[in-house]
């Protein structure tokens, strides 16, 4: 099983298979299905300094192969998570990567100095409106993206993920300054910016008007941007956006992931992560690697540009 | 839990309302009434999402589950599609059912297709009277007058039962100890008024789009009043089923 | 029919349905299945000042409720556009943009130029990589759509329409920035990036590893970007992305659009953009509307925050 | 043109290989050995793109085209669960079909599922040989052996005919006038060397991924020698039949 585990940045995970922050709670409703410890990871729904009730209902819209959701952050706080929801995630043989976000850098700094050692890593959502500099989201420019990380890694006990927003002009840019600022890996992509209009009432749908888009129909925006951060920074990647079956799990794999997480899939299938490993792992082998790690970004693209990307020996 | 489960019937009611009944046998175990189920109605990601609804029936005896269900979009329409003998994927029983009142004269008000989730719990109670209300076209009527002690209809077009809406036929809501309903918000908020003036403790079971239906992605939020203040609860696991009183419906 | 003409930024168009750039030829394929004067307009394939054989094969990648493709501009040019397809075109009653691509903005120019009042409209696809700036495409800074815009329009005898690319981070920016240049029109969405693996091979599907995703998937996006750039310019918008059917067209013109161009559904049922047009035709009876212009941003948003998008009287 | 097809026949002929018979009397009377349909599979956005699968057969009389499809994925295994009496979406026939030889001795060379292209035309030629190829299940050989002359058969694992690949079955390729193959890219770029080595002519169908299937969107480009300069054409209208020697295999 050892040809399984993976390294995220220092985060030691027996396999590359993640939950997704704010689509796998605090794990507790997954336990009933199966063994959490057969995971490799689980992020936590995102966290912030003080409880959070969230935006209004409705805050889910169905759209072709995917789904908005504007939940808004509603969550119980970073106090309550370290009392009541980690001792009870402690209790499984898996890495538990607390999720956080602020209204300001000082709120970010805030939870990770909180948090400490008490978890395997911290990811760094940056796609929520920074209230101090008039509402645009931390993670749109590398100036910001620098900053923030930079700040939030000084307080950090236990590797930083930075999780990358794809509503952004430049992928490759914001990665190369979440590096530089420090982050041991990133994760991405969170959602897309979206929104449904209902013909009938002429409302959008959602009761924050715009939502942010997941599931199947934006994997390939999400394994284009993969590949894209991989070929410009050398640090780990945690791969996500559509991920339904263990086939999408290897296309991110060969696009430059080192592991890999599963969100809006939970919903439709409990098993998703465990069937998506296990289907890794008889491809790992009907292939003859040896190691998950001979997977990144083992890709032959056409034009022979591909100097990040080559097999690794 | 989650159950690949048999279609053993499938037949439409009335005009766009289906029955269909499931074998399922695990769940059946752990049913209760003004829970529901999270069915994923073909393999395809058209349409992507599990569709909630509620349990209408427990056969405890066959370990069958019936549900009653309106067409009115994609996912519904493609199970109307599904034939007997056919199996589909259920995520169930999910949701606190209803808490059931032990002693004295109940009342189940249903509106529309809400009138399915209160036959099982029509069936449970010892004392019970049930207020119908339906567009048109009525569905179920022998059973549940089978199950209550009296039955009182209302149609908007008035072709069975009163013209008008069910809330305007509750006559004397005093005589009952204990209210149930389910249906369309108005008629939620008109039954919640009733009761409130009345002091007639009251339960409502809530429809919020979900996604999980497990508790995991809070999308399914219930504006929950408690003491002063109010939190989002879960519609898939603090309920649907709540006290009437707590509910906010001005959200 | 008055009832369904709209103006925009100039062009008359006898109604709001047009086909997209790059899915509807030079018009001749669909001339086989309707009469092709029943159409609001056509904005033909992108053209290029030189005949363009575009990139490799693999060009198109399926991916969930959408597709990938790499056409690269295979083109004739505008010069053999004008002698032999514009005439074809201008056989039907119906509005024709030419849609136009260059290397640098002085290509652009030209095209303009030779195009003269020809066309009933030009359409700027600033999607494309600038050669002069290094490849990093004209849509994608502000500043650079803005000069480009104000360019071409210079050369410009009929209405500018200038084609906003989703790649971005802030589109209302864009959209300024484009009017401020002087358009006469936008139209929105371009193709979102996007990339698919075979992981059988182990080489991307598309010859040119990245490509353009469009399809039913890109819908939200391309809703949700049509609602901002209506709330940031005053001038006409053409909105699009994943229109399959009359409910899809009506959500654009909520969000803000005052026209809906049809693309990929064209691939999947040739009749699309008719049945678009019935469907909208019957919504407006059914909801009482007079006039198509009613439908433009008549929504009512949750919040009360909805200055530029109130119902016209 | 499009039409709404009622499927008269769906059946696996052998492991993975279907033959699908529509009524089509409209596309019958247009359509030409070598040209393909353009299928919608489902009503549903998954799969969302049409699949193109070539006319294996004509009738005439009954206004009735077969094809035959090996599923692969996704599309074609939605279509092996279509039933007879339902209806599927065709757009076609499309694209240009073979050039039909008046003279001579002809031979259609055929690989895989590449074979079932070439029935129609070897039924349409008067002297035609066939050199088919399998990997182990054979299909059709009944009806290439009453329209041909002479059948060779070859398959990967020898279970029928010579064992090996169908190029190197054909002994004499310059008794013939003309040679039509379809198959895999391995194989034609081998047919085209045979026949571009004896100076005889050859036709080849090619496959490309198709979005419109009517010459509207220019992703099916095949690289196609013009002179001493080449163009991508479109496999779909100006395919998917191509003279052998204007085909670059190696784009
Ligand atoms: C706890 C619960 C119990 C329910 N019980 C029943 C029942 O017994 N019988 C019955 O007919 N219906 C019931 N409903 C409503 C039923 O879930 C919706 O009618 C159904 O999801 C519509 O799906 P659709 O694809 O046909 O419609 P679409 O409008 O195409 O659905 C689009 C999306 O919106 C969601 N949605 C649409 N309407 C509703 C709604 N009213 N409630 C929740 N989500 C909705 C869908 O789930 C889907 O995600 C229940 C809903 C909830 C929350
Ligand atoms: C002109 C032409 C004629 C054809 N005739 C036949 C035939 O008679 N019988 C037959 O079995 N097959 C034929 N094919 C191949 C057939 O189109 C593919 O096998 C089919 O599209 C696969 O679809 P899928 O969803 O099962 O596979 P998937 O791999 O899931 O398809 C994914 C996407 O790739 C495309 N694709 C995959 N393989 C091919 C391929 N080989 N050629 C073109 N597109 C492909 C699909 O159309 C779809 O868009 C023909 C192809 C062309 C271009
Ligand atoms: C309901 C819902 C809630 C989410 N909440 C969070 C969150 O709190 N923090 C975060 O970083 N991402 C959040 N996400 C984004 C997911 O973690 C993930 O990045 C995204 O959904 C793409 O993956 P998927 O397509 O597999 O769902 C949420 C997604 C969904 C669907
Ligand atoms: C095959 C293909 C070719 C395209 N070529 C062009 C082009 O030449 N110029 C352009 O501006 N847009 C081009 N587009 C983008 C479309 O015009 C449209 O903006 C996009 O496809 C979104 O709409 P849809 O989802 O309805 O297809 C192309 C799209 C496709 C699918
Ligand atoms: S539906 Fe996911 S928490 Fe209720
Ligand atoms: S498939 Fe569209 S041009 Fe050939």
């Amino acid at each position: 099983m050892t040809r399984m585990s993976v390294n995220i940045g220092g985060i030691k995970l027996k396999n590359p298979v993640l939950t997704s922050s704010g689509t796998f709670g605090f794990g507790r409703e997954y336990s009933g299905f199966y063994d959490l410890s057969k995971l490799g990871g689980i992020v936590v729904k995102g966290l912030t300094l003080e409880p959070r009730e969230g935006n209004k209902p409705p805050r889910i819209a169905e759209t072709p192969a995917g789904m908005l959701n504007s939940v808004g952050l509603q969550n119980p706080g970073v106090e309550y998570f370290i009392e009541k929801e980690l001792p009870f995630l402690r209790g499984y043989d898996v890495a538990v990567i607390a999720n956080i976000a602020g209204n300001t850098v000082e709120e970010y700094c805030m939870m990770a100095r909180r948090l400490g050692s008490l978890v395997d890593g911290i990811e760094l959502n940056i796609s929520c409106p920074n209230v101090k500099e008039g509402g645009a989201a931390f993670g749109i420019s590398s100036e910001s993206v620098y900053n923030i990380t930079r700040r939030v890694k000084e307080q950090c006990k236990v590797p930083l993920i930075v999780k990358l927003s794809p509503n952004v002009t430049d992928i490759k840019e914001i990665a190369e300054s979440a590096k530089e600022g420090g982050a041991d890996a990133l994760s991405l992509i969170n959602t897309l910016r979206g929104m449904a209009i209902d013909i009938n009432s002429r409302r959008p749908v959602l009761a924050n008007n715009v939502g942010g888009l997941s599931g199947p129909a934006v994997k390939p925006v999400a394994v284009g941007m993969v590949w894209q951060a991989a070929q410009a920074v050398d640090i780990p990647i945690i791969g996500m956006g559509g991920i339904s079956c263990w086939e999408d799990a290897i296309e991110f794999m060969l696009a430059g992931a080192d592991a890999v997480s599963v969100g809006t899939a939970n919903f439709i299938n409990p098993y998703a992560p465990l069937e998506i490993l296990e289907g890794i792992e008889k491809y790992l082998i009907k292939n003859q690697f040896s190691n998950i790690n001979e997977l990144k970004g083992n890709l032959k693209i056409y034009g022979g540009d591909n100097k990040c990307l080559q097999k690794k020996e | 839990m989650q159950c690949i489960c048999k279609i053993v019937e499938n037949r439409e009611l009335c005009k766009d309302v289906f029955e269909m009944k499931i074998e399922c046998p695990e769940m059946v175990r752990e049913a209760q009434p003004g829970q529901f189920l999270h069915l994923k109605v073909n393999k395809s990601i058209d349409p992507l999402l599990r569709r909630p609804i509620s349990i209408s029936r427990i056969y405890r005896d066959t370990g069958v589950i019936s549900i009653v269900y309106q067409c009115v979009g994609k996912g519904t329409k493609e199970m109307t599609a599904l034939k007997k003998g056919e199996y589909i994927d259920v995520l169930g029983p999910l949701g606190s059912g209803f808490t059931l009142s032990d002693e004295g004269k109940c009342a189940v008000v249903g509106g529309g297709i809400g009138i399915a989730p209160l036959l099982e719990l029509a069936c449970s109670l010892k004392d019970c009277d049930a207020y119908l209300g339906f567009r048109c076209n009525t569905y179920k009527l022998d059973e549940f007058s089978s199950a209550c002690k009296e039955l009182y209809i209302a149609t908007e077009d008035g072709s069975t039962g009163s013209k008008g809406y069910v809330t305007d036929i509750i006559k004397d809501i005093t005589k009952y100890n204990v209210i149930y309903a389910c249906g369309p918000k108005g008629m939620l908020k008109r039954v919640k008024e009733l009761c409130e003036d009345t002091g007639v403790k009251c339960f409502v079971s809530v429809e919020e789009r979900m996604g999980c239906g497990i508790g995991a992605c809070l999308v399914c939020a219930c504006r929950i009043k408690e003491g002063d203040t109010w939190h989002y609860k879960k519609a898939c696991t603090d309920g649907p089923v709540f006290a009437a009183e707590e509910v906010d419906f001005d959200d």
